[in-house]
């Protein structure tokens, strides 16, 4: 058995200066990937073939194979090709990405250097949200380190491959997590997501060949070209293999980003890593993967592993590993509103059912929250969101009905509650 | 033939005398009421129902389908928004409208002239069904004679504020509802029984 | 056209096959499921999807059921590959359209009774079609700017818009000019130009036409009709020499003509231009020439009947010598009528002065690219073909001026239809006031105002008449489709002849 | 005469050369024209649209789009507060509600052009660090509504007395 909570990513984390090159250099194996792939002991099929075996999945919350993904990527086309570092991270709940432009932004350079040799991309991007804007600082300086020490730009390591990364900073909108409105975004446009197909790897940014893949799962790719399959597959389950990142929230001792291996008890989680409960909370209910993703109830959380597998048999997802705890003072009802208010908020109106039912969600839930909402408002929820759900270009309609559904169908008692002592009291605190 | 009913024929009449009694004998009775009644009223025992019209006014109900009225806002203006739903379903082909651009951007479009053409009417009452806004409504008036020069259609200042309707009806409706829902049904029974009080004065 | 761009194939005989509610069906490769279905005549209901645009998918409308696929799919993006089992009328898809419907309802303000687009609104067919539901929105709805001024032809009603993107992909794709964007996000979003930027182009009223409710309405036909009292029959443009097929909207129990509307062909695609849709207002009564004016002699002009009016003219022609007569012959009428002209004055009875009537500030060689173009009249090309059958010289030239240089003493002059593309129209018939006589045969009601001219003969408009137009790449635009006249002494060139010749067989 | 300085022209036509098209550079332009004026006026618009051939329509329909670009004057201080899932398990409701009144005093004392402008965020991505707020471009972790005041203080000394 290997470690028991292996270091793949968070590899400088808890040293000094983590971010800078020399400590990613000297600590965390640094650049040895590229010199590997480039200095050519491996083929750009043996890449592909090796992050295939590694069964390494998409870590921004589709859960997509990586190296499949990467195959994608016409082959014959020989026209300009980019790979697209999603840095976006705006799943509520979500904060891993940061924490890896913090602690180790070089081994996410060092991934995307090797992904695009994998796709044969000469240009890449990193999209970060603006509301990063220190570690948007701690990525430029990367970059130009990074640059500085020839592992970008033209001919890299005397390869003869060039591969230029450029930063390219969002402007406030969820819908830029999605890879096709990232890509519209990164084309000077409102960030709505594309009808597919075509699929990006097809024809993506500026109607070119494109991979979008997670900052996470970039970073995965120097471990795996230095450890191989084999050693990865050692961490995770046999069909979630690897580290994952968790990022962990709400009324915990210690709340933070953690690396642990997918299929990692829940519990333990919770009680080692974060310290336990605040004093005198308890667990009133969990969101596993994200604000959209459907809740788990206390009985459906014990015995519960961190892992894809794990999620789907409850009926629910692992997302991006944004782990929010419900504890026992919240009000149900008002964390509803919060999520819904989110995503109609943040629906890019493109999609009728999208636009109009995370607005009438909402409009809804004023009512139910204003105590002027019809007695059968619950039940009119569970109606519109079931309708709203799987007819939209991009996953927005669905990532707002997810949680609509689980709250009305597990918590049902709860908001029936609500709304007939607000209808009572005839008004509600704002 | 599963579905046929026999009937029986009706009796036939064969006896004379006893046709010649039964009719004579209803014919009698009928005269014997007829007369009573004469003698309960012109001793004057029972209040007679005839009306000496028009000296003494007549009031048919509110719900009479008599001489149209159009309704009116709050300020005084028609309601009418010249859908021309109402000219859409008179089967008289009645009803013109010429609709305009009203300066106000809240009411948007107005009848620019709304004219009945009375001869033709039929009074069915489509046109009160048809509008949406609760605009046109058929008054108990229901006296339309007139002179061949007298004025046979109805103009919308005529339609809208004549002597009859004391400085002109507004709906109960809500003005700015323009949306129905679904539990909203415009021409329930609150919508008739406060429509004319105008009417019952008179 | 962009349906190419839908995958019909160019030139290309590889086809799939595929079956659509039970039907198979064999189209090009590379059709989409929608496209396809067009072709055949099935129809799935949609909002977004617009044959002469390119693909949105965005009013997930078109939802179908495809065998053996987990989620139903946009027909729109949804490539017919062989062998695929399409439904697009299963319980469970019919249910998909029907809340579809629901949803774009949701924050649409019903105001049916004072909108244009009632009676040919997508939203209300389809709520005919797949809906008559008790709807579930029972909250206040998202009010948004309406009646808006965001154009010359053009009102916008925000308010009704239910974001198909169609308008905004017109601009960007077929008139380039990219004037409307959609603002803001989600629920709040709204379609309109830049603060105080307006549309200015020639092609405002196709935005009316492609919308699918009635967010873009016209100007021009606000409020004047209800559409459901409208009857609508086939013609062509007559405003210029593309002779954009199109569809003539009347009432014609009051003899009034409301709008033109383009009619999808190879000619002009799915669009027309503003001027175009002008061309109606000429055959309306306050407009147009409704009866015969004739001076007999010194007496004053007078109204008279039409069979008067020719037996003055043709008392006048046989007074003639074949030398005095000349045709002034302007290039808006059919081909039928210019036969119908030359054989009676030219072949029979030997006149061989025959001037063109134009437009001195004409440019020809002028076009916007897109439909319109500089030659305003619609058989340019019939005339020219006309002459040369008659053994005239057939060149495009104005002979106006030759024309009144020469100042034949009897001139029967056959004048333009769209007056308001001449505009040098008055001019010109003041210079036609000072001839002899010009028996001047019009639908133009202004050219009553010229008191100097003696004989004036009341004409059909295009939509009032059969024949045809030669565009100018001579194709064919048919008028095969009458209305009765807007007025009761309206003829066309091929009836005058006609009576013409009648009376000119009793005279001899 | 550009209405933008030299800097940030120079700033900005560096975007445009930078970027595959131009119509990519409009997210980072309006990123650096906000950072030196603020908020993006119409003039700006303008000019883009004219000198440097950004179409104004996509330029105002990436405005309205993005959150973080205002079309309307700022104020000193821009404070964005997260208000999502764990902020508000965490007390972000009592600490908006306290700072409103904090605004609302300050406007109450020096009119409509107070220090401070408050904008309930939908997500500022610092979970761990609940509730969290932006003031412009520095990140207040922990901003709970007992810490408020002395925050607020930190930044505008004068005005909060």
């Amino acid at each position: 058995m290997a470690q028991d909570k292996p270091r793949i990513i968070l590899r400088t984390e808890g040293l000094a200066n983590p971010r800078a090159l020399k400590t990613y250099i000297e600590h965390a194996e640094g650049y040895t990937a590229i010199k590997k792939v480039l200095g050519g002991a491996v083929t750009r099929e043996q890449l592909i073939e090796e992050v295939k075996a590694s069964g390494l999945r998409g870590r921004g919350g589709a859960g997509f194979p990586t190296g499949l993904k990467w195959t994608f990527v016409p082959q014959s086309d020989t026209g300009p090709k980019y790979l697209i570092c999603n840095n976006d991270e705006s799943e509520p709940g979500t904060f891993k990405d940061r924490h890896i432009c913090t602690v180790n932004p070089h081994q996410v350079i060092e991934g995307m250097v090797l992904a695009a040799f994998a796709i044969k991309a000469n240009k890449g991007y990193i999209y970060t949200r603006w509301e990063f804007q220190e570690e948007i600082g701690y990525l430029v300086e990367a970059i130009k380190e990074a640059y500085a020490a020839g592992f970008l730009g033209k001919n890299i390591l005397g390869s003869g491959f060039d591969f230029d990364l450029d930063h390219y900073s969002g402007a406030g909108a969820y819908i830029c997590g999605e890879e096709t409105g990232l890509i519209s975004s990164l084309e000077g446009k409102k960030g709505q997501p594309k009808v597919k197909p075509p699929f990006p790897a097809v024809s993506g940014y500026l109607g070119r060949p494109t991979i979008v893949n997670n900052t996470e799962t970039l970073a995965n790719v120097p471990w795996i070209v230095n450890h191989g399959a084999k050693e990865f597959r050692q961490y995770g389950t046999e069909k979630s293999p690897g580290s994952k990142l968790f990022s962990i929230s709400g009324a915990l001792v210690r709340p933070g980003v953690y690396e642990v291996p997918l299929g990692y008890p829940f519990e333990r989680l919770v009680q080692e890593e974060c310290g336990g409960y605040l004093p005198g909370r308890s667990l009133q209910a969990l969101i596993p993967g994200g604000a959209s993703a459907p809740l788990l109830t206390p009985e459906e959380v014990k015995g519960l592993t961190l892992d894809y597998e794990a999620m789907a048999s409850r009926g629910t997802m692992l997302g991006s590993g944004a782990i929010m705890i419900i504890d026992d003072r919240q009000v149900l009802a008002e964390l509803l509103k919060v999520t819904i208010e989110f995503f109609a908020h943040e629906s890019c109106g493109q999609c009728t059912p999208c636009r109009e039912g995370t607005g009438w969600l909402n409009n809804i839930m004023d009512g139910v929250l204003g105590g002027t909402a019809k007695p059968d408002s619950v039940e009119r929820m569970r109606t519109v969101a079931k309708h709203m759900g799987g007819k939209t270009i991009c996953a927005l309609s669905d990532a707002c009905a997810m949680p609509v559904t689980s709250y009305v169908q597990k918590f049902s008692g709860q908001l029936q509650a609500y709304l007939a002592q607000a209808a009572a009291a005839g008004s509600h605190v704002k | 033939m599963a579905g046929v009913v026999k009937v029986a024929l009706p009796p036939r009449d064969t006896n004379l005398f006893q046709m010649a009694f039964g009719y004579t004998s209803t014919i009698l009775t009928g005269m014997m009421k007829t007369f009573a009644i004469f003698w309960v009223q012109i001793t004057g025992k029972e209040k007679t129902e005839t009306l000496e019209w028009p000296e003494q006014p007549a009031t048919y109900s509110d719900r009479f389908k008599g001489k149209h009225f159009l309704t009116r806002r709050d300020d005084g203006q028609v309601r009418c928004t010249a859908c021309f739903l109402c000219a859409t379903a008179c089967p008289a082909e009645c009803i013109h409208i010429v609709a305009g651009q009203h300066p106000s951007n809240e009411i948007e479009k107005f009848p620019v002239r709304f004219e009945i053409d009375i001869l033709r009417c039929v009074f069915c009452g489509f046109c009160e069904e048809a509008c949406p806004v609760d605009a046109i409504r058929l008054g108990p008036e229901y006296a339309m004679s007139g002179l061949s020069g007298d004025k046979w259609i109805y103009t919308k200042d005529y339609l809208a504020d004549r002597g009859e309707l004391h400085g002109g009806i507004s709906s109960v409706k809500v003005e700015n509802e323009k949306h129905f829902t679904t539990d909203h049904h415009p021409h329930g029974d609150d919508l008739i029984a406060t429509d004319a009080p105008h009417m019952r004065h008179h | 056209m962009s349906e190419a761009t839908q995958g019909q194939g160019q030139g290309s005989v590889e086809t799939v096959t595929f079956t659509l509610n039970d039907r198979e069906i064999t189209v090009p490769k590379g059709t989409t499921v929608m496209a396809a279905a067009r072709l055949k005549d099935v129809y799935i209901p949609h909002f977004c999807w617009h044959p002469g645009l390119k693909i949105a998918g965005v009013c997930r409308f078109c939802l179908v059921k495809v065998d053996n696929r987990p989620k139903l799919e946009i027909a729109c993006n949804l490539t017919a590959t062989p062998g695929m089992k399409v439904s697009s009328v299963l319980p469970e898809v019919k249910e998909a359209h029907k809340w579809a419907l629901e949803f774009h309802l949701v924050n649409h303000p019903l105001d049916c009774p004072i909108c244009d687009q009632a009676g040919e609104c997508k939203l209300q067919d389809y709520y005919m079609e797949v809906g008559k539901y008790k709807s579930e929105m029972d909250r206040p709805k998202v009010l948004k700017p309406k009646a808006l001024d965001i154009g010359s032809e053009l009102v916008l009603d925000t308010e009704r818009c239910i974001l198909c993107d169609r308008c905004v992909r017109f601009e960007e794709e077929v008139t380039k000019t990219g004037a409307l964007g959609i603002f803001n996000r989600g629920d709040r979003a709204v379609v309109g130009t830049y603060p105080d930027k307006k549309i200015e182009h020639n092609y405002q009223d196709n935005l009316v036409d492609i919308c699918p409710v009635g967010a873009f309405t016209s100007r021009d036909f606000r409020f004047k009709q209800r559409v459901w009292f409208l009857k609508d029959k086939p013609a062509v443009c007559p405003g210029c020499s593309t002779g954009c097929h199109v569809d003539v909207y009347a009432k014609p129990q009051v003899r009034s003509y409301f709008r033109l509307k383009p009619r999808e062909s190879a000619v002009n695609g799915f669009w027309m231009c503003d001027k175009g849709r002008n061309t109606y207002k000429h055959m309306n009564q306050e407009q147009r020439l409704r009866f015969p004016l004739v001076a007999e002699g010194t007496a004053a002009r007078r109204k008279t009947t039409v069979d008067e009016a020719l037996a003055a003219l043709v008392g006048r022609l046989l007074a003639a010598n074949k030398e005095d007569v000349a045709l002034l012959v302007s290039a808006q009428y059919t081909c039928e009528e210019y036969k119908a002209l030359f054989d009676l004055f030219v072949v029979k009875l030997g006149v061989s002065k025959v001037y063109q009537w134009r437009e001195p500030t004409e440019d020809l060689k002028a076009f916007d690219g897109l439909l319109y173009r500089g030659d305003h009249n619609p058989n340019t090309r019939g005339l020219s073909e006309a002459l040369k059958a008659a053994g005239l010289p057939s060149e495009v030239k104005n002979g106006f001026d030759d024309l009144v240089r020469q100042a034949p003493p009897l001139v029967i002059a056959l004048g333009p239809e769209v007056a308001f593309q001449f505009p040098s129209l008055p001019a010109q018939l003041k210079q036609l006031e000072q001839l002899p006589f010009v028996s001047l045969w019009t639908i133009d009601g202004a050219a009553a105002n010229y008191a100097g001219l003696k004989h004036l003969l009341p004409m059909k408009g295009f939509a009032e008449k059969r024949g045809h137009y030669l565009n100018f790449e001579a194709k064919v635009g048919d008028l095969a489709d009458p209305f009765p006249a807007g007025s009761e002494d309206a003829r066309d060139v091929t009836e005058v002849v006609a009576a013409l010749s009648d009376l000119f067989a009793h005279s001899l | 005469m550009s209405v933008f300085g030299d800097g940030l022209k120079a700033e900005i036509e560096g975007f445009l050369k930078r970027y595959e098209t131009r119509r990519s550079a409009i997210l980072p332009v309006l990123h650096a024209i906000q950072d030196v004026h603020g908020w993006i006026k119409p003039e700006h618009i303008e000019e883009l649209h004219t000198v440097y051939g950004l179409d104004r329509v996509h330029v105002k329909e990436v405005i309205t789009f993005y959150d973080i670009y205002k079309d309307k004057p700022v104020r000193k201080f821009q404070i964005r507060y997260c208000k999502n899932i764990t902020c508000h398990m965490l007390g972000a409701r009592p600490a908006i509600a306290r700072i409103r009144e904090h605004i609302a005093a300050l406007d109450a004392a020096h009119g409509e052009d107070g220090a401070f402008s408050l904008e309930e965020f939908p997500c500022l991505g610092k979970c761990d660090g609940a509730p969290v707020m932006l003031v412009n471009k520095e990140r207040v972790e922990h901003a709970t509504v007992d810490k408020i005041d002395q925050l607020l203080t930190k930044y505008a000394p004068t005005v909060l007395r």
